[in-house]
């Protein structure tokens, strides 16, 4: 029975992540409808300046993740200003690749400063982890699903509740429509990419002291949001958070009684017959398409 | 007429191109020196493998050139990174041997890219266009069981790690072992080993549990492996995965519970150390010397070679010195060493390789005493290899 | 002879009764028109009848057959073509391709023929290319050719559409409001167009609001309302209907 | 139509007289695989650029052919043209059977299918040890040879290579410029209006999907019998994003996009090796200021070239 336990926490443990990274790209897909490539590249980043800010310069680490947090809105704010605004006339498929060229840049500029080893970073709370039920569970879990579900809770309140979540929802939906009614389009699009370079930012500072911080971990963490993000719902928030953590808790049980060789294709499978049958995905209500 | 002119503009424009991106890399004239050309995997995920072995070649290079060079001649080293891509593994080395003339290649640093260069250069067959040996920084046994003409290893194989490993274990009276790896050819060749040795030493292997090298949470293959009641559970990766098994198996308690954690020789590295913090603490793995050359007694050959590498690698980059740098040391230096004492000219590559097979008899280098023979292209041995245990942060010598 | 019978045919959207058991029967080589307020359920048949939606219940016979059940490029092989109310041309073809791949049920050409350049795909293609043409000629589309679709303005953009129709050689043709944002010396060109495709034996069905054209060039008017047939007859009857003003109109209209 | 052959003419002639004209063998080799790429990228141009539809997977594909053809040699001995048709047969079919449901769906939910398609092959690379030897590599591949001809050399395997894709663009052309061709760019821009005009649309999204599944086997199949040993990683997700960047920088809206930014995306690392450390870096700023200022890509540029020299409408 303990087992059991343990392979939920070790879901639970890699769930948070998956489900951080799902809500950073629901951001920018709600604005722009676009799938953001560089998302775990924003992750990177808010996992490599907590490096900087806490280990290296000893900044006592809530003041270090506010900074962090403050380095992830201008990533974003300079991403969405020379990769999305210019390609955006282009199509779909360029803005993606575009978002493509950009993880790369960022990669690459995150070798060049920070160098090619992993980086240790300490968590917010004790080292030690807690027992439950009789199985170990990291402290640092804890702190960042307390975390996301409280970005969550924000985000589900600022679209639903306040006039410029709404507008930024119209300006995603119809544009047109949205630019006639009066609503500057280009803040809320920076807006937009302001949470989403945030929220990632944050993330990757909350998740750094579990994963450790690299240079190139930007792009598994992508593959997996984007699952996250579709389980639950593109463009649903509440959803990519249930969706990373189911997604988190199915690789968790499968490493435990399958075999963890398969345990990644098991969760790209899963993503593939979701896509296939409720490509809403399993939170949201559907959203039909006018012929 | 005006039709014709876009015809020729387009064929001028697509040749032009093509002629223009490769015109620039025509190989600078070759003067009398020794060329030797290197690969490793200096950026992508091997990078924490081909950079420190990159500075270690550098480093050493220079040494050489300021104490007079090689039987009086420059040596000139080229390095190119692979990124750990065998494909441009295989177009680096191209690179070395047409272009830039070298007559030995040091690196790469994987398996799978030594093996394709290997494979592409047709270096597992005696008569071969290039005659240029390869002596290559990865551990694979593709590259040496059955022994490969032109190809030559450094590091110690993970057929001897495991044998160390094994050996030290059944000695500790340790018979069920449960092994976890990651699922890379590093991670495959040592379960391969291992299951080897263990059959020898009629150790049981309990449980076998894999990992994906991008996995950032093991403890779910822990938990299982544990529930098999093995004494020791033995770790076989390379970089951040390392650390992360590490510290699973702490948060899970495992150490209270008297399971051993036996780490690979992909761990000598003090970064690793460091990166688990007191998770690390009572680790035991094996390793070459370089790791605990102050602790060495002083009758030992190579602890006055690894005291000056070490000395010169860290003054010259400030990082700890690793395994992997050894392994690039080593590499140069048996070179080096065949040249002066076979008295090889510039060039000269099969009289390069007959060197190395002849004259890397009892060579101390850093990752031990070499004995290159015709049959045996890794020339190590099980002595080699140290038991090394991880002591408040430090590596100390146990066995 | 009857070309076509819509037996009972329903369809609902949600709760939404979007047609709610409607009968048509179109005679062959006649001009049919079926008219009803907005949001009446004309664009959902027409859907329904080329296959686009599937229906929940009814038949629909062609020939005799029920192609009910049939994917829409089945139907669209056995003649039926049709115009979209919101344009549906292939912007980034030239006006010529646009015909040209009207004409796709005649020929059978794939892949294989195709990609290895047989003699009977290059066939097909000068087939496809004079039979375009040709149609462009008529239509007064000529000069255009060459151009991109899309960049042609919006009148233009309708009658590339009906000769990509055409270009099919149809046996029944449903024109989804033809004259919709035209000029009205557009509309009498469409009207007089429509009438000389009726000497060619095709049968029409459209969708249209503007009455003077309904009125003028069609044999037989359905009447929609809210998804149910409320009246069929010739124009003349259609337009004293009371049923039908009330509808359009409202109650005090249809005292009026 | 009559372009588009003068084109591959010049290609051709390109071809033939370049390698000898090269100054080692390692610029045949970088041509050669570049060949590869550009037959891959090939079939996803004809995929994406003329069908729109996306796939962020087909690196799985090239894989197929690669260790189907491969083991079948490496491992029972098949002469290599028989496995070569074997791998392709193969191939087409796993992609038809995975391609019927998937092209149902449209736009980011297919390029995120077809994603998770290529990584699930991956993890059968590497899973399915005892066929692919697993994440060591699978080595022992035969060599390519037609009877005593033995293309073992960089130069003959060049020409082996580039005649390839010289006949898949041949093939491509007559397919573009058919109704086949036709069709497929019909129901790139609206499916619905396709399917009333009689063109399936589902079976034609399958075919040139399978079509292009097949061009990626067989470049899998040519890269295999080359270099004579694989391992996974090359058959990576990243391969199946260089795909896609290479038809949207060469421009998606022509085949020759393929040719172009296929070529151009093999030469750019050998360009970039001097830079060390910042070859990365300067890679992705490369690739984001081609799609800014080139729209169209390069064949975009040099259809403008063209219009100004020739003063075109």
């Amino acid at each position: 029975m303990v087992n059991l336990i343990q392979y939920l926490f070790a879901g639970l443990t890699m769930g948070v992540i998956y489900a951080l990274t799902g809500v950073g790209f629901n951001l920018i897909y709600n604005a722009t409808g676009v799938i953001n490539f560089a998302q775990g590249e924003f992750v990177m980043v808010g996992a490599m300046l907590l490096y900087t800010f806490q280990e290296v310069l000893h900044i006592p680490s809530p003041i270090a993740l506010v900074l962090v947090v403050i380095g992830g809105i201008i990533v974003g704010l300079v991403f969405e200003h020379t990769v999305v605004k210019p390609l955006m006339p282009m199509g779909v498929i360029t803005v993606i690749i575009g978002t493509i060229g950009a993880s790369v840049v960022l990669r690459g500029g995150a070798m060049l400063i920070w160098g090619k080893d992993a980086l240790a970073v300490s968590p917010l709370l004790s080292e030690r982890p807690i027992f439950l039920f009789g199985a170990a569970l990291n402290t640092q879990v804890l702190v960042v699903m307390a975390i996301t579900a409280l970005a969550v809770l924000f985000l589900w309140y600022f679209f639903s509740h306040t006039i410029v979540g709404r507008a930024i929802q119209a300006c995603a939906m119809n544009p047109l429509a949205a630019l006639l009614a009066g609503i500057p389009m280009e803040e809320m699009m920076a807006l937009s990419f302001l949470l989403s370079g945030s929220l990632s930012a944050l993330a990757g500072g909350l998740i750094a002291p579990i994963t450790l911080a690299e240079y190139d971990m930007g792009t598994m963490l992508a593959l997996k949001g984007f699952c996250a993000a579709i389980i639950g719902g593109l463009g649903n928030n509440p959803g990519a958070f249930v969706g990373g953590l189911l997604l988190g808790v199915m690789e968790g049980l499968s490493a435990g009684y399958l075999s963890s060789g398969y345990k990644d294709a098991l969760a790209f499978l899963v993503l593939i017959l979701i896509l296939l049958w409720r490509p809403e995905g399993l939170i949201s209500r559907g959203r039909g398409e006018r012929v | 007429m005006q039709k014709v002119k876009i015809k020729v503009a387009k064929l001028l424009i697509f040749s032009l191109g093509l002629f223009l991106l490769t015109y620039p890399f025509t190989s600078s004239q070759a003067e009398e020196a020794y060329r030797i050309g290197a690969i490793f995997a200096v950026t992508g995920p091997a990078a924490w493998l081909g950079d420190p072995e990159k500075k270690a070649v550098e480093l050493m290079v220079q040494r050489i050139n300021r104490q007079g060079g090689l039987l009086g001649k420059r040596v000139k080293v080229v390095i190119y990174d692979t990124y750990g891509d065998p494909q441009a593994a295989v177009l680096k080395a191209r690179e070395l041997i047409t272009r830039d003339r070298v007559m030995a290649i040091l690196g790469p640093s994987r398996t799978p890219t030594s093996a394709a260069v290997m494979k592409a250069l047709q270096l597992d067959r005696e008569e071969n266009r290039f005659q240029v040996p390869l002596v290559s920084c990865a551990a694979g046994r593709i590259l040496t069981k059955p022994v490969k003409p032109w190809v030559f290893t450094t590091p110690q194989t993970n057929a001897l790690a495991a044998e160390r490993i094994v050996s030290y274990l059944s000695e500790k009276g340790i018979r069920r072992v449960g092994i976890i790896y990651v699922s890379n050819e590093f991670g495959e060749d040592g379960y391969e080993s291992l299951k080897g040795s263990a059959a020898k030493h009629r150790i049981t292997i309990v449980g076998v549990e894999t990992y994906g090298g991008k996995d950032r949470d093991m403890t779910a293959q822990l938990t299982k492996l544990a529930t098999k009641g093995p004494q020791a559970i033995i770790n076989w990766s390379v970089g951040p995965t390392s650390v992360i098994v590490t510290r699973n198996f702490k948060e899970l308690g495992l150490d209270k519970k008297g399971i051993l954690l036996v780490m690979s020789h992909g761990q000598g590295n003090i970064k690793y150390v460091q990166l688990c913090g007191k998770a690390a603490e009572g680790v035991i793995l094996p390793a070459g010397k370089i790791l605990v050359a102050e602790d060495l007694p002083n009758a030992d050959p190579q602890k006055r070679v690894l005291l000056s590498f070490k000395e010169a690698y860290e003054s010259a980059y400030h990082e700890p010195v690793s395994h992997f740098a050894a392994h690039a040391y080593d590499a140069l230096m048996l070179v080096v060493n065949a040249i002066k004492r076979g008295k090889v000219r510039p060039g000269d590559g099969k009289g390069l390789k007959e060197a190395l097979e002849q004259y890397c008899r009892g060579f101390v280098g850093a990752d031990g005493v070499f004995n290159y023979t015709p049959q045996d292209h890794n020339g190590l041995s099980v002595q080699d290899l140290v038991m090394l245990k991880v002591k408040k942060g430090r590596f100390i010598l146990i066995h | 002879m009857v070309l076509l019978e819509a037996q009972e045919v329903t369809k609902s959207f949600g709760g939404v009764k979007a047609l709610n058991g409607v009968d048509v029967t179109l005679q062959e080589g006649t001009i049919t028109a079926l008219i009803g307020p907005n949001g009446s359920g004309k664009t959902t048949f027409f859907n329904i009848l080329t296959g686009v939606l599937p229906m929940d219940a009814g038949r629909v016979i062609f020939l005799g057959q029920d192609i009910g059940k049939w994917p829409a490029h089945r139907r669209a092989a056995l003649g039926i073509a049709r115009t979209f109310q919101n344009l549906q041309i292939f912007q980034e073809m030239t006006v010529l391709e646009n015909v040209m791949i009207g004409g796709f049920r005649h020929t059978h050409s794939g892949f294989f023929g195709g990609g290895f350049g047989l003699p009977r795909a290059r066939r097909e293609m000068e087939q496809l290319r004079d039979r375009a043409l040709e149609l462009l000629e008529r239509m007064g589309l000529a000069p255009y050719q060459g151009a991109l679709a899309g960049n042609l303005p919006f009148g233009l953009q309708r009658k590339v559409e009906i000769a990509r129709a055409l270009s099919s050689r149809p046996r029944l043709l449903l024109l989804d409001e033809p004259a919709a944002g035209l000029t009205t010396k557009e509309t009498l060109s469409i009207a007089r167009f429509i009438q000389g495709l009726k000497e060619e034996g095709i049968t029409v069905f459209l969708v249209e609001h503007d009455m003077d054209l309904v009125m003028g060039i069609s044999e037989w008017v359905i009447v929609l309302n809210f998804g149910k047939k409320i009246y069929e007859g010739t124009p003349l009857a259609v337009k004293r209907e009371r049923s039908v003003i009330k509808a359009y109109l409202g109650e005090r209209g249809a005292q009026g | 139509m009559k372009r588009d052959y003068l084109l591959l003419l010049t290609l051709t002639v390109t071809i033939l007289l370049l390698p000898p004209l090269l100054p080692g063998d390692y610029y045949v080799e970088v041509l050669l695989f570049a060949g590869i790429n550009v037959l891959v990228a090939l079939g996803l141009s004809l995929l994406t650029g003329y069908a729109g539809q996306i796939s962020l997977g087909h690196a799985g594909f090239y894989g197929m052919g690669a260790y189907i053809s491969g083991a079948l040699t490496a491992h029972l001995g098949w002469p290599v043209p028989l496995a070569a048709i074997t791998a392709l047969l193969a191939t087409a079919f796993v992609a038809a059977l995975v391609g019927w449901p998937t092209l149902r769906l449209k736009g980011h939910y297919l390029a995120m299918a077809t994603l998770g398609l290529g990584i699930i092959l991956y993890i059968l690379f590497v899973q399915l040890r005892g066929i692919t030897g697993g994440a060591s590599g699978l080595s022992g591949i035969r060599p390519v040879h037609l009877g005593d001809l033995y293309f073992d050399t960089p130069r003959r395997y060049c020409y082996l290579v580039w005649s390839i894709v010289v006949l898949a663009f041949l093939f491509s052309i007559n397919l573009v410029h058919s109704r086949t061709g036709m069709a497929l760019r019909a129901l790139h821009y609206s499916e619905v209006a396709a399917s009333t005009l009689g063109i399936d649309v589902a079976m034609y999204k399958l075919k040139v999907f399978v079509l292009s599944a097949v061009f990626a086997a067989l470049g899998g199949i040519l890269y295999a019998h080359y270099i004579t040993f694989i391992s996974p990683e090359t058959f990576g997700f990243m391969y199946s994003v260089d795909l896609v960047v290479m038809i949207v920088l060469g421009g998606m809206h022509s085949i020759w996009g393929a040719l172009l930014g296929g070529t151009f995306l093999s030469l750019l690392p050998e360009a970039l090796h001097r830079l060390e450390d910042l070859e990365v870096m300067v890679h992705g700023l490369i690739l984001l200021l081609v799609l800014i200022f080139l729209p169209k890509g390069f064949v975009g540029l040099i259809e403008k070239v063209g219009e100004k020299i020739h003063g075109a409408p």
